[in-house]
Order: C-alpha cells, then structure tokens, then sequence
C-alpha cells in the first residue's frame, strides 16, 4: 500500500475534563475518501479543528506528505496543501462568488502583497477561478454575492475554494448538510470524480452519502476511534451497531 | 455608466475644491482655512479608513500616526529655523524646512511606530484592540507632554510654513490646493488598494479571518501592513496639520483626536472611498456653526453624534449611495 | 452668548478722548468658555468686557469665540478672527500652550497681541516680538516671589510642579530667588489627581516648607489631600492655586496658606476699590487675578486707541507701552520686552465672614521685571 | 528611604488600585455580559462625583452625599441603558464607540450647564479625618485606609453576588451564553438594564469617595477611564478577578514608578535632570507593562470566555 497523504497519530485534546479527542489515529491514502462518521458531540468537528491548525492538539502527531504540522500556522498548512471546508459555511461573504475563489487563487500565486493591480481585471486570477466554479456548477452565480447564495450554493463554494488551491488532501466537514435531495445527488457524484484529484476526508451526517462514497470509514464515539474499515465491514461490526447505528 | 456612488464622489470631491473659491469671491477668506481643514482631517481619516473601513480594524489610537507626523514637521522645522543640527544620538541630521523631506521623514517614523504598536496589538482583536491602540497612543501623548526638549504641553511653533517646491506655501489658497491635491492622489492609492489583491486579503479577513487563513494568507501579516501604511497616510496629515496650524503640541496626540478620526469616518461611511471626506466637511461645518450658535456646542454636537449613530447608519455616503457593493 | 458687539451703552457723552480715534478698533478675544477650564476664561472675559463697557466707546467692538482649552482650535479661530472678521488686536487666552499656538503666528501676520494671562518664556526673551504685549506678568514672576519670601523665612524647601513647561520655568524661577537648600525637586504628572506618593515624600523629606506649583484641580486635589494627611510642614506657591476661583473647591484647607501675587482684593488704592465695585455689581462674585489682568488688559487697548491709530503700528505700540492707566494693582509699566514690571506680593488665605479670600501680607518685589528682557532685542 | 515610607507607598499604590477596581468591575461586567464596550463609564463616575458633593453640600453630610452617589450614578446608568445603550447590543464596537463618545460630550458640557464652571467642595467626613499609626512609626490617613477596606469588601461582595445569588447566576449564564439565558426564561432587558445601573453605581461610587480626595470637577472622569482600560486589558476583559488583580498590578505600578523613577534616574544624572526624565518614564510606565504582558497574553491575565 501506498504512504499515507495524511497521517494522524495518537491525536489527544481536552477541554477541562472533558476529552474531546482521545488517541485518534487516522490515515487518509491517494485516491481514497475516507469518512469520519459519529454521533453528535463525538469529536468530529474538533478533530477536523486540529488537523487545519484553528486548534492546538494537546500532544500526538498529524503528519501531511511526510512532515509534522502540529506547529503550523493555519495558513501555512494551508499553503502546504490542506484543503478545508467548514461545517458551518465560511466564506467572506460580502464578496462575490468569484472573488471568494479569486483569493484562492492569489494564494496559490504566492503573494498577497501587490497594493495597484485591480484583481477583477486579472486574468490570472479570474480565469482560475471561474474555472474553479465551473467545476462545481456554480458559474451561472459567480457575480452573486456569497451571503446571497443558498446554503448549498455556499458548500458548492467552499469545495471551488478547495479546488482552486490545488489542495493535495480535502478535509470537507459535513458538505451535504441542509442541501436538498437533488444537490445531495449531484454533490454525491462530484466528490467521486474528485477523489482522483486529492483524497477526502469527510464528515458526513448523510449516511446513503457516506455509504455510497466511501472507501473506508472511521467511527467516532466520545472522541476515540471505536472502528475503522471498509463500509461493510461498518456495517456489520456489533460495537458499531451498538453505539452509533443502533440509535440511528 | 457611472454608479450612483461615483457621482456623489465626484460631487464631494467639486464640492470641496469649490469652497474656497467661492469663498474667495464673496470675500470670506477664512473659508479657506476652513477648507484646507477639511481636507487634512478628510486626510487623516482616510489612513484609518484603511484599517478601520477595509480591515474592520477599530483602532482608537490613530492620534500618535498624527501627532508624529505633526512633530517630525514641527521638529525638523525648529531645526532648519535655529540652523542647529538635530543630533540622534549616532548620528547629526541638519533640520530641513522642505515639505517633501518633512513628508517623508514623517512617514518613516510612522511606519515604524505602526509597525511596533500593530506587531503587538494585532495580535489581539476586537475590543482589546480597542483598548490597546488607545493606550499606545496615550504613551505617546504623555511621552510627548514630558519631553522637555521640543516644547512639551506648551507645544512646538513653526515660525513659516514649510516649503514646497514651485508654491507659496503662505498663500492660504495655495496650501489649501496643495493638501487637496494630496488628499485626493492618496484617495486615488486608496482606491486602488481597495481593488488590488492586498485589498481583497484585507477585505476578506475583516469579513472571515478564518476563510483567509484556511485559503494559506496570514491574516496577521496582511493587517500589519495595512497598519503601517495607514500609520503612514495619517502621519502625512499630520505633518500638513501641523503646517495648516504653524504648530504643533500634544494636543495632536489626544484621545479626543482618535476619536474625531473615527466619527468623520462613521459620519460619512465606512469603508467607502470618499466617507472621510464627506465625514470631515460635515464635521468641521457643524463644529464651526454650532461654535458660532452657542458656548454650549459640545453638547449639541454629542446629541447629533448619538442621533447619526442611532438613527442614520452608512453615514452620509449611504445616504446619498445607497449600500456599498462589493465586486 | 458667542459674540458680543460692545458698543457705546454709556453713550458718546462718556467716550475717553473721542478725538484722536481716527479708525474704529475691533478685538479678537479666543478664551475658554466650555470643558473644565472655563471658569479661567468666563472671569477673563467679564473682567475685559467691564472696562469695555466702563469706556462706552462704540469704536471699539469686541468678537468673543470659545477655544475649548484646544490648541487647535484656538489657531482656527485666530485664522478666522484675522482672516474674516479683520480684527486688529487679538487677546484672552488663558493657557500657555494654547498661546504658543497662537501668538507667534498672529503677530506675524501683522496683529497685536495682548495677553491677559498665558506669558510663557518663550515669547519673553529672544523670541519677543513688537505687536506682542503681557498685561498679566511673566510666568516666572510669582514663582521668583515664592523663592524670595522663602529665603527669610526657611531653610531647607521641598519644591514640586507638573512635568510640563510651565512646571520646568516654575522651579527654575523659584531657584533663581531662593538661596536655601533645596531637599527635593519632584515633578508630578500633568493632570494627576492623586498626590499621595508625593505626600509621603513631603513628609519624610525634613523640609521646613513645601513649594508647589499646580494649577487648577490638581492644586485643588493636592491641597484636600495635603491638609487630610495629617502633615503639618507649611506649603507656600504662587497665586494660581489660591485664586478666587479655585478657593471655594480647597475649602478651610487653603487657610493660612502664603501665596504670591500680584492683586487681592484687599488692595487699597481707588483704582481696585471701583474695580471690585464694578465688578461685584454686575457679576455678583468677587473677581479672581484673571479678571483683574483682563481689566487691565483692555484698559491698555483702550488707552492706546485713544491715543493713536490702530492701523500705525508702530504709534499704537508706541502708545501701548506708556502704559496710561489706573491699574487695581497699582503701579504697572512695561518692561523693553513688553511684560510688566510691577510689585509683587505675599498674600495669605483669609476668611471673610464665609467667603475664603486672599489678604496681603507683604511686599516681595518692587518694580519686579523678568529674567528673559534683556534677551528681548526686537 | 525609610521602610516606613515604603510601607505608606505600597499602600498609596494599593488604595490607587482599589478605586481603580471599583472603575474596571463595571466596565468589565458590563462587556462581559452585553458585550458593550462603554466610554461613557468616566461620566458616570463624574455624576456619582458632583451628586455627592452637591448633596453634602446641601445636607451638609458627606454619608447622605455618598448614598446620593450610588443613587444618582446607578439611576442615570439605567436611564442611559433604557434611552441609549439597549440599542447598541446588537450593533458592532465601533457604533458603540461612537455613541457613548457622543454620551462624554453630552454629559461633560450638561454637568457643566447645570453646575458651572467651578470645581465643587467636598471633604473627606469628620469621622475619617484621622490616622491610623503603620507599623514604623509613621501615620497613614484613615480616609484611604478606608477606601481600601471598602474595595476589598466590594470586592467581596461582587464575588458573592455573582456566585451565590440568582442575579449572580443570570450575570454568569449571559456571559457564557446570551441566547441561551432568553430560553432560561430571563427577561434579558431587565438583567441588562440591571448589570448597567450595577456598573454605573460602582463608578460613581468611586467617584464620590474619591471626590473627597481630589477636585470635583468636569472631565475628572477621563484620565480614570484610560487608566481602567488599561486594568481591564491587562487582567482579561469580562474576568472580575482579572480586573482586580489588574487593578492592584497598575495601581502599585503607577505610585512605585512615580516615587522611585527619579531616584532611579538621579544615579546616572543631575536632579532636575532625573526629577522630569523619571517622571516622564513613570508616567508612560504602565503602558509599558500592559505592552510586555500583552506581548506575552494576549488576551490578558485572566482571559475570560470571549
């Protein structure tokens, strides 16, 4: 098998006494979308928290294409490849769709230091970026601006914001949530064409989503690892059933 | 065809270039003065703009950019009018009397101010912002109330205006065309940063710090040199401030000043290119006419604060522009 | 009230010499009238606009505009009583700093300038100027008093001002004059409220007396908190914290206290029995040091436009410097750098049934200058 | 210099951190639970100033001033809450900034409009005019003794109130949790209306007690409210420990600068020299530590919740 893009290793985090990450080991391989899957308040969002570097973990290791990140900035893990989108949508969201993408975009180009150049008549960073868009079929709405997009529209966003950084590992948090039936579906199709891009890891509540994308699953339950492997293997394990599907 | 917003700009910007025309024709010379005034103020807070309106940075210590600005003038001034050398401890700087070197020399020690005070205080956010912009600038105030050798509380007087290559600079007219032409070469920078891909980083981070981080841009360095160049801007307000008023005193570096940068920007609209400028007319008017009306203008001042803040939000450019659009 | 046009009220029949006023006169008074020093400003303008109104000369006209104790907005007025109003003669500012900002570039542009109070050194000496005239004194003087009075009287003297210009020449004067030992020298910050740290010096300095220079309300805080703690050296200063003005907010503590000055209102000559008349009947208050050197202030003015054309500035400073009145503090005449040289006095807080006042003890100076004149070489 | 004198000093710079945590305690609760950042704060110390000196000078008792102190500072807080403040929750710190820039310019000028231009009297009351003697030997006022002792027992009683009452709980469920109180079943505009006439009583509070000390005078306010930001922001904002243990730290700071800065300084120079060099280095003192500590915390001492 081939080195893992992502590694994380005996991951821990508290909060007080509460134990929000709990020896959490995860590998994310080329190719793959690996799903983070638990019930509410498992840990799920924390842990995404610690891998793009909002949070500090308190000891443990997260390992991104051979080195050590835990001393990065959120930035410079960003920069390094880490792609992210956000649980609740994250965008600026006084600027059009395209110029979201557009900041992407002059990230990628390296420098954010360039005071005269108006960026809307730039075609280095526009055409980047409504390709991003296009990606996601969300050119028709690139002069909107995001606050006005519908919330699958904004998930849409997110994932062309990921794109356009050219990230070499997707950390996408919860991108299903609130779309309707017809987006889950085109959603579902386009995060399996984007595997072979960069591998996933994804948190999903939408278990027909989960099942039907996944290469492995990992389950979460009061911040540790209780499972991981390929959906049957899911499916049928008893502690699983127990503890998560059982309520389900 | 032009927005609705560039109309009123170029209203405003006619507007004030009108002033002390008109003023010069019905024979009210001191409307130039007044003008000039606006101009420097308009100046002043469209550096803090910057931060303020683009970064959504709220710093309440703008005064010590202006202050400095006004004394890098005031002293190099002293020293070019006493012939004396200015003696920096390793080295002896003969005092100068030339705007052009005054500007710069008041933006260099901005620049490194702003750099010092924003290295730490950018760490921070929100109110500690707030509060900590404001207590740097209260070190600096008192730092220049204590320091015997430029004049202290009793302040720094320039005995002639400072010269600008090819203008009398005494002829009120002529100072005020020059700051106008200041005024508007640095709204024309403004704009452009406002377009260009520094803008869009500092606009972005003001709406999602955390967006920005994740896209690989440190918000922190992108307001650090937002800091520093609108450190800059207010500094070389200051420096024509102090030319305007052939003097300078620590008065510059007050509280009251931070936060009379602030209420231009909100009077006329955040964040908009022209908000300071449409801010400071309005101000330096109604301060003029309600001084005239009674001895209890503070007073009436403050409850039309409070109404503009209660009651008309966006300031006057929203008023005449509808809601700003972002591209 | 903004502007106040004082024309003839007493009519034509009362006017002083009507006849050799070839131009009408019109005075720019910038003083402070809002914020926490007006109570300064309000007593330099009643005290100016009585002896304007004692004159009852409709040549004269006088424009008042409210400085709010800011340097900036002082110069905006200036420009525009200079620029737009045309006015020949600016006066009234009460602070120092404010009076930098002011003087120098006013009479450069050709206008007198006439202070009532402020008369920082830096206008005395070498950088005097023929249009500018201080009717009040020069700031040193009531410290060099203190340090006079204080050679007959201790040894060994704890001395303490604000660190600011003022402060720094107020020391300075006190040491020109006093010829004891001085145990500390202590500068305290501009505005400070709390004056405890300094107490406890005072107290463990071994000094025979207190020297303070702190006006406003930090004199008004220190000598509360001096006369609560318990300390019983004896404090002397000049005028400015025992005027009429600031003693009601000290209270009993001010009692006994010996401060120099230039006119109480004991004094008894006839020129301060009408002033303190005049002016108790119309204000209804007893005036403090401020209304009695804007008085004369605009006793000067007045007697200067009498006697030459405004507009000839050397025949109206000429005019000026004969100093051709009939001052409340008795003698007064200008000095070759246009400050006064007058008398100066100790004077003692007093009370005078249940008003707090100041009573006259002894004479300090005679025929006081300053030190600054002979560096006067315009 | 004696360790007498640097007993008293110590508790000149302790008795200067208490009035300042009686100005920091509000300013910090009323962030902490409405999120409101309040300029103003130093007008209402003004009002709880000029009350009490009007009131003792009309009645001619310093105690019936000082109740008219906490009346008239915690009446005029909530009547500024009720008319003003409650619309500014929802709005950003920079609107809040402005109005209650607004509120000093209308309170400093209408103070001045109803009560003149001159400084009003007020003394300490004769019960408290005497001294106490120190360890040493030397005589320390029983006046500020008696500030210390009403800060510490102020002090306490926050303490109390916050932890063991129902308004304590309420005060606590807003800071961690504004939307959460409304489904508590808090009516919030009367706890807010509260915690502001709370805050505003506590300034003026400190006003009137130190009105005694100092000049009760227009503007008073001012220097005291920086001072207490700078408390505020060194001990974390929204933490009432913080804002005590910030409040004593610049206290005891700002009184050793002041009194041992020059001595410091006369080793390399002249007296006068030192006299005005140490007093500018002590007067800049504090923000110099607030600055290192920052650099160190940023978010204070004590970071509270936001």
């Amino acid at each position: 098998m081939a080195e893992p893009v992502l590694s994380i290793r005996n991951l821990c985090k508290s909060f007080g006494a509460l134990k929000a990450t709990e020896d959490v080991s995860i590998d994310l391989y080329p190719g793959e979308i690996h799903a983070l899957i638990g019930p509410n308040g498992a840990g799920k969002s924390t842990l995404i928290h610690q891998i793009a570097g909002t949070l500090k973990a308190d000891s443990g290791e997260i390992v991104f294409l051979g080195d050590r990140l835990n001393d990065l900035s959120v930035a410079e893990r960003a920069r390094r490849g880490l792609g992210r989108s956000f649980q609740v949508s994250s965008l600026a969201t006084e600027f059009s769709a395209l110029r979201n993408v557009m900041l992407a975009v002059q990230s990628v180009q390296g420098s954010s230091f360039r005071f005269f150049r108006p960026v809307t008549s730039d075609a280095s960073l526009t055409e980047p970026a409504r390709a991003a868009l296009a990606r996601v079929g969300l050119e028709d709405r690139a002069n909107v601006p995001a606050a006005e997009l519908s919330h699958g529209e904004r998930r849409q966003l997110e994932i062309a914001i990921a794109l356009a950084l050219g990230s070499k590992a997707f950390l996408l948090d919860e991108p299903m949530a609130g779309m309707g039936p017809e987006g889950s579906k085109a959603l579902t199709g386009f995060l399996s064409e984007l595997r072979r891009q960069a591998p996933i890891l994804l948190i999903e509540h939408d278990m027909d989503a989960v099942f039907a994308l996944a290469d492995r699953i990992s389950v979460l339950v009061y911040g540790r690892v209780i499972a991981t492997g390929t959906v049957d293997e899911i499916r049928t394990n008893p502690e699983v059933r127990r503890a998560y599907l059982g309520d389900e | 065809m032009m927005s609705r917003e560039t109309i009123v700009n170029i209203g405003l910007a006619l507007i004030l270039l009108a002033i002390p025309f008109i003023a010069m024709q019905v024979g009210s010379p001191f409307y130039v003065t007044l003008a000039t005034r606006m101009a420097i103020l308009a100046l002043a807070a469209v550096g803090l703009n910057l931060v303020l309106g683009l970064g959504g940075l709220v710093s309440f210590g703008h005064a010590a950019f202006f202050g400095v600005g006004g004394y890098a003038a005031g002293i190099l001034a002293s020293h070019a009018f006493s012939m004396q050398p200015l003696d920096l401890g390793f080295a002896s700087v003969a005092g100068t009397n030339s705007m052009l070197a005054i500007w710069l020399v008041a933006m260099l020690a901005a620049g490194l101010l702003a750099l010092f005070i924003g290295a730490i205080s950018l760490r921070t956010s929100g109110v500690y912002f707030i509060m900590i912009t404001l207590a740097f600038a209260q070190m600096t105030y008192y730092f220049a109330i204590s320091w015997p050798a430029y004049g202290g509380e009793d302040g720094l007087s320039i005995f002639v205006r400072n010269q600008f290559p090819g203008i009398n600079t005494m002829v009120p007219l002529s100072f005020f065309l020059l700051c106008y032409g200041v005024l508007m070469s640095v709204l024309v920078l403004f704009a452009l940063i406002a377009r260009s891909r520094f803008g869009t980083a500092l606009q972005a981070a003001r709406q999602n710090d955390v967006r920005v981080a994740s896209v690989g841009i440190a918000p922190f360095r992108i307001r650090l040199a937002a800091f520093v160049i609108s450190g800059m801007i207010t500094a070389l307000a200051g420096a024509l401030y102090a030319d305007l008023n052939r003097f300078v005193s620590p008065s510059m570096l007050s509280w009251h000043m931070s936060g009379e940068f602030i209420v231009l920007i909100i009077l006329g609209g955040v964040a908009r290119l022209f908000g300071p400028v449409a801010g400071a007319m309005m101000f330096v008017m109604v301060e003029y006419l309600l001084g005239g009306m009674t001895d209890r203008w503070q007073f009436f001042l403050g409850l039309a604060l409070l109404a503009v803040v209660l009651f008309a939000r966006g300031g006057l450019i929203g008023f005449l522009a509808g809601k700003a659009r972002h591209g | 009230m903004k502007k106040i046009v004082a024309a003839g009220i007493f009519g034509l029949s009362l006017s002083v010499s009507g006849l050799a006023m070839a131009e009408p006169v019109k005075i720019g008074m910038i003083t402070t009238l809002s914020g926490g020093g007006a109570g300064l400003g309000i007593d330099t303008r009643d005290g100016f606009m009585l002896a304007i109104e004692q004159a009852g000369n409709d040549e004269i006209e006088v424009v008042i505009e409210d400085d709010g104790q800011r340097p900036e907005l002082a110069v905006q007025i200036a420009d525009k009583m200079i620029q737009s109003d045309q006015v020949d003669i600016l006066t009234g500012i009460v602070w120092s700093n404010l009076a930098m900002a002011v003087v120098p570039s006013a009479t450069a542009q050709g206008k007198f300038y006439v202070s009532t109070n402020a008369a920082p050194a830096a206008l005395a000496g070498a950088n005097c100027h023929p249009l500018y005239f201080n009717a009040a004194y020069q700031n040193d003087n009531l410290h060099e008093a203190a340090g006079e009075y204080a050679n007959g009287q201790y040894e060994k003297m704890f001395i303490m001002a604000p660190n600011y210009p003022a402060g720094q020449d107020s020391l300075a004067g006190f040491k020109r004059y006093f010829e004891g030992e001085v145990t500390n020298e202590v500068y305290t910050q501009l505005g400070q409220t709390d004056y405890a740290a300094e107490i406890a010096q005072i107290r463990d300095s071994g000094a025979d007396a207190v020297f303070m220079f702190l006006p406003g309300g930090m004199g008004i805080a220190f000598m509360k908190q001096y006369a609560q703690s318990g300390v019983d050296i004896p404090v002397t200063g000049p005028g400015f914290s025992f005027s009429q003005d600031v003693l009601p907010a000290i209270g009993d503590a001010a009692l006994g206290v010996m401060n120099s000055g230039q006119w109480a209102p004991d004094f008894d000559n006839e020129a301060s029995k009408s002033f303190l008349a005049a002016f108790q009947e119309k204000y209804d208050r007893l005036p403090s040091i401020y209304a009695v050197q804007a008085y004369d202030a605009a006793q000067l003015i007045l007697s200067a436009a009498s006697k030459a054309d405004v507009k000839d500035a050397d025949a109206f400073a000429a005019a000026m410097m004969e100093a051709d009145i009939e001052s409340p503090r008795g003698k007064f005449s200008f000095n070759t750098n246009r400050h006064p040289i007058q008398d100066i006095f100790m004077m003692e807080v007093v009370k005078d049934g249940d008003v707090l006042t100041n009573r006259t003890v002894e004479t300090v100076f005679t025929d006081h200058g300053d030190a600054y004149a002979e560096q006067c070489t315009q | 210099m004696s360790s007498a004198l640097l007993i008293e000093q110590l508790l000149n710079g302790l008795q200067l951190g208490v009035m300042l945590f009686l100005m920091a305690a509000g300013l910090t609760l009323i962030f902490g639970v409405m999120g409101l950042i309040n300029l103003a704060h130093g007008s209402l110390y003004m009002v709880g100033a000029f009350a009490c000196a009007w009131v003792a000078a009309q009645t001619g008792s310093f105690w019936i001033g000082l109740v008219a102190s906490l009346a008239a500072a915690a009446a005029m807080g909530a009547i500024v809450e009720i008319a003003i403040i409650r619309r500014l929750y929802k709005r950003d710190h920079l609107d809040q900034v402005l109005a209650t820039f607004a509120l000093i310019l209308i309170f400093s000028e209408g103070t001045r409009w109803v009560f003149g231009s001159v400084p009003l009297y007020l003394n300490v009351p004769s019960q408290l005019a005497g001294f106490v003697t120190l360890p040493g030997g030397s005589r320390y006022q029983l006046y500020r003794l008696a500030i210390i002792g009403v800060g510490v027992a102020v002090a306490l009683g926050l303490y109390l109130l916050i932890s063991r009452t129902r308004l304590g709980m309420r005060i606590r469920a807003g800071e961690s949790d504004r939307e959460m109180i409304g489904a508590l079943g808090v009516d919030i505009r009367t706890l807010y209306t509260i915690v502001f006439a709370l805050g505003a009583a506590l300034a003026g509070f400190a006003g009137a007690m130190v009105g005694a000390l100092q000049s009760v005078q227009v503007g008073m306010g001012e220097p005291v409210l920086i001072l207490a930001f700078v408390v505020i922001v060194i001990g974390g904002i929204g933490s009432i420990k913080g804002a005590l243990v910030g409040a004593i730290l610049v206290g005891l700071i700002d009184t050793m600068g002041r009194f041992l800065m020059p001595q410091v300084f006369s080793i390399f120079m002249g007296t006068s020299q030192a006299a005005t060099a140490g007093a500018a280095v002590a007067s800049m003192l504090i923000y110099l530590v607030m600055a290192v500590i920052l650099a160190v915390r940023p978010q204070g001492l004590f970071a509270g919740a936001k």
